[in-house]
């Protein structure tokens, strides 16, 4: 089997880290849309301005779904300043890459994770 | 396990078929370069004219209005261009959910003057002969509609259209390449017709167009003068006579059969909650199931198939090389939310009642894991974030 | 005792090609339908490109240079229209003996308004670099120029062309399926090339066209966006494989047994008195050998030795379906009453010197009883007679 | 070996029926050009107005040579009359028939007796 995904990818889509729905999560961030087939929400824990834990749930391809996992990875136990900045490409990078026209329609767990510190932020700000 | 599901996109050639090709390879391996040349040649000659008369056989046409070609693609563009350089101009009625090898070259003549209507179809796939009969014209010089969609699976009404057709003196071509040996064909209202063998468990690079025996089309690319001066170019013979034991293995009582075995497949998994088929309840091929399943993207169910051994195929945009859903699905009204997880899977006669039992049970074991990861549980939310994203 | 001889009309597939096939057609038979599809489909995918690999390398060229075509027809047809539905117009130069896939192209093109020069040969069959420098154009757009002639075998010095469509910046198209692993192309001189399967002990209906990276052309029929956009359809897997796999079997070594095979029959044959050689004494490809025999005509040839077992063929007018003989012998001057006389013998790596003897021990033995037959015994007569009736 | 020719004309090609040149022919008829690729040479023996010898030489395809082949074996014993209104479509008759394309191109024998005929009678009725 070589499918055009990368061996990491791989094993994300098939026993992805930290998914489903957080009880109580302190903000919610959302990115993607159904139209366009990739949705990602991302929960999040937050103590100390530190991500404690975080759990998704993705509807999408094998890229959406493996970009989602791996970013829950790299994003729990980081302060939100440090989770702020992580990028696609460093999601791809840990993912060991993905298929060029994957990059930007299904990579989008960061931009979700984004959100939800925005909104955390947002409601802790006020 | 591994279970193929993908017959709509090709199959297995059948070992009858490979058996008779074997020798066309490295025995007689003659081409007919010349009537009155060596024995290689005539027995080359022989093979090419005994399959030509196998298939107009089955078909019950003349055997000099079976022209080979090299694929349903090539067959499609000599029947729409064929027509077109042998008329010059006028306008050509065509339907939305045609094969890119129509509608590519549909596009391509509108760039030449040509006009062209692109039929609506209705939400299971089908094309009213009323809006036919409307959109005739006095220049309409031809009408393609394909027999049944590969995708959905939805059969046309051949005789309806082609007796409009003949009420007004308009040729009638019908791509019937996914149709072929699954659903009767009233070839006496057709006047070309697109015929492939890498459906029928024949080989690959091989398909030949019906053109009834008084009707003119022009070559759409040059050389010598085989298949009647419709088609130049040393002819693949192996692939013919491939082409033409392919034909002969057809049966009903596979379509019987595979009738059966699709039959039950939408039966359970319709029966799967948020789970809607796609094309249409009764005028369906025989061996063709879509249904779209809410809240999961159909790549990775793919995905998860493939890894069980399970070959499927899905409409969802995510699967294309262009991220462009399927316009099938888009021609018949489907929001793209929804398209996203379309499934189909394609049965053959080699198809058992085992590999059935297997595919279904991964089948919604996949859909269940998926939706369990899925944002989206309940219709309101998913299409309401659908159509606020729409807006 | 079978001897083949009519190599250049198409060859035996070679057992490791058909072994290579085999698989694809019942094991490994999908499509490259979808890059995010199923394993079945990937495999394909793989096949395809990991053949367009073989034969890029092969020719020291870029896979993606490489597109695959049904056909050597296909592939001139490709090459010549291609070009002129990118220009839109203009002058288009090729010669007099090209295969009937490039005449009746540019033919065809002359009714569109396109411009196009034959250039002559000499009574070798060999173009001038001269004649196609004085006959270049402001807006000449496409040279086409075999590398070698089927039928008289006679190679073009493809180098020389190759720096004059260079220097004045014209595209240069060589149809290279004749001399494909027999002859060297210098690749770095050519924009657009031919090769063809069927002529190297590969399968039938596969071929393709080299097509340099930088260059735009026009597909000639349209649909789904394979063969970067050059050529729609669905691949034909098992021919793809087959034909690179015959690529990798190409070797120098055949060439050199071949062209000592050549040497022998054109000595021994033109031994035979009022026997004369067609194409060029040495610039010739190494499996050819077409001469012309006086006092008898081709058919009666051909038909004697296939009864006894030795395919071979002729430019007779007799031979052929239309009564019209060689128009390659024709443009080399030869005189109609010789070219019925006309003998083609074509060899490949599997011809013995075993098939050899035998052959030329009958064609010897035929040509003797047939010039028994013939009311002609002396070159005068015979002549004088032919120059009456051409008044 | 199916060839395009019915067994009778393979025969013919194969063994022909009083081939070769005749040493005192009474006349000599020609039909054909080599530059169609087809020429017949009849020779005939002739007393009493019936041609009781004919020879032939043939340059030509399968069809030339079967039918003049099988001319010689229509024309020997016959009256000139009679010899006279032999036709194509007899001599390919008795041959099985001929394909299409070769009726009229190779089947020439007929024409070339009746030119000796003609010249027989040139000669005599002076
Ligand atoms: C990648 C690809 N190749 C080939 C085809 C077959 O194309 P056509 O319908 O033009 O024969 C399709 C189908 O649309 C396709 O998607
Ligand atoms: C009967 C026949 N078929 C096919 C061909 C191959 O044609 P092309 O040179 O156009 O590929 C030829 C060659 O001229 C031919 O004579």
């Amino acid at each position: 089997m070589k499918y055009p995904y990368s061996k990491r990818v791989i094993e994300h889509f098939r026993h992805p880290h930290h998914m489903g729905r957080m009880k109580n999560p302190d903000a919610v961030g959302v990115a993607g849309n159904p139209v366009c087939g990739d949705v990602m929400y991302i929960y999040i824990k937050v103590k100390d301005n530190r991500i404690i834990d975080l759990k998704w749930e993705t509807m999408g391809c094998a890229a959406a779904i493996a970009t989602t996992s791996m970013l829950a990875d790299l994003a729990i136990g980081k302060t939100l300043d440090e989770a702020e900045k992580l990028t696609k490409k460093e999601v791809a990078d840990a993912l060991e890459g993905l298929p060029p026209i994957k990059m930007h329609c299904s990579n989008l767990a960061a931009d979700a994770l984004r959100d939800a510190i925005k909104k955390y932020r947002e409601k802790h700000e006020n | 396990m591994q279970v193929y599901l993908d017959n709509a996109t090709t199959t297995r050639t059948a070992d009858e078929v490979i058996e008779a090709m074997l020798p066309f390879f490295n025995e007689k391996y003659g081409l007919p370069s010349s009537e009155f040349g060596h024995s290689m040649g005539i027995d080359a000659s022989d093979a090419l004219e005994q399959s030509r008369k196998t298939i107009a056989n089955y078909l019950n046409v003349k055997p000099n209005e079976i022209v080979f070609t090299s694929g349903e693609t090539e067959s499609n563009n000599l029947a729409v261009l064929g027509v077109a350089r042998a008329k010059g101009k006028g306008h050509i009625i065509t339907t939305s959910i045609e094969r890119l090898s129509i509608l590519n070259t549909c596009r391509h003549l509108e760039t030449k003057g040509f006009e062209i209507t692109y039929l609506p179809v209705d939400k299971h796939g089908l094309v009213s002969p009323d809006d036919l009969q409307s959109a005739i014209r006095d220049d309409t010089i031809l009408v393609s509609v394909q027999h049944a969609n590969p995708e959905i699976g939805t059969v046309q009404d051949i005789k309806a259209i082609g007796e409009i057709c003949g009420e007004h003196n308009i040729l009638f071509h019908t791509d019937a390449s996914s149709s072929f040996g699954l659903e009767d064909l009233p070839m006496e209202h057709i006047d070309l017709a697109t015929f492939t063998s890498h459906l029928i468990h024949g080989p690959k690079g091989i398909a030949s167009l019906f053109v009834r025996e008084d009707i003119t089309i022009k070559p759409i690319f040059f050389g010598s003068n085989n298949e009647f001066g419709i088609r130049p170019g040393f002819e693949n013979i192996p692939g013919i006579v491939g082409f033409a034991k392919a034909v002969t293995l057809l049966s009903k009582k596979y379509v019987e059969k595979m009738r059966k075995q699709r039959d039950h497949i939408i039966n359970e998994l319709t029966a799967i909650p948020h789970t809607y088929l796609n094309g249409h309840p009764e005028k369906r091929l025989c061996n063709n199931v879509n249904v779209s399943f809410s809240f999961i993207e159909g790549e990775s169910v793919v995905l998860h198939l493939d890894m069980r051994g399970i070959a499927t195929s899905t409409g969802s945009a995510c699967s294309s090389p262009n991220l462009k859903g399927s316009y099938v699905l888009e021609a018949v009204g489907q929001d793209p939310e929804v398209s996203h997880g379309s499934l189909r899977l394609t049965l053959s006669r080699y198809t058992t009642d085992r590999e059935i039992e297997y595919a279904l049970k991964h089948i919604k074991d996949v859909v269940s894991k998926l939706r369990e990861m899925s944002p989206f549980k309940d219709e309101d939310t998913f299409r309401k974030m659908a159509k606020e994203e729409h807006k």
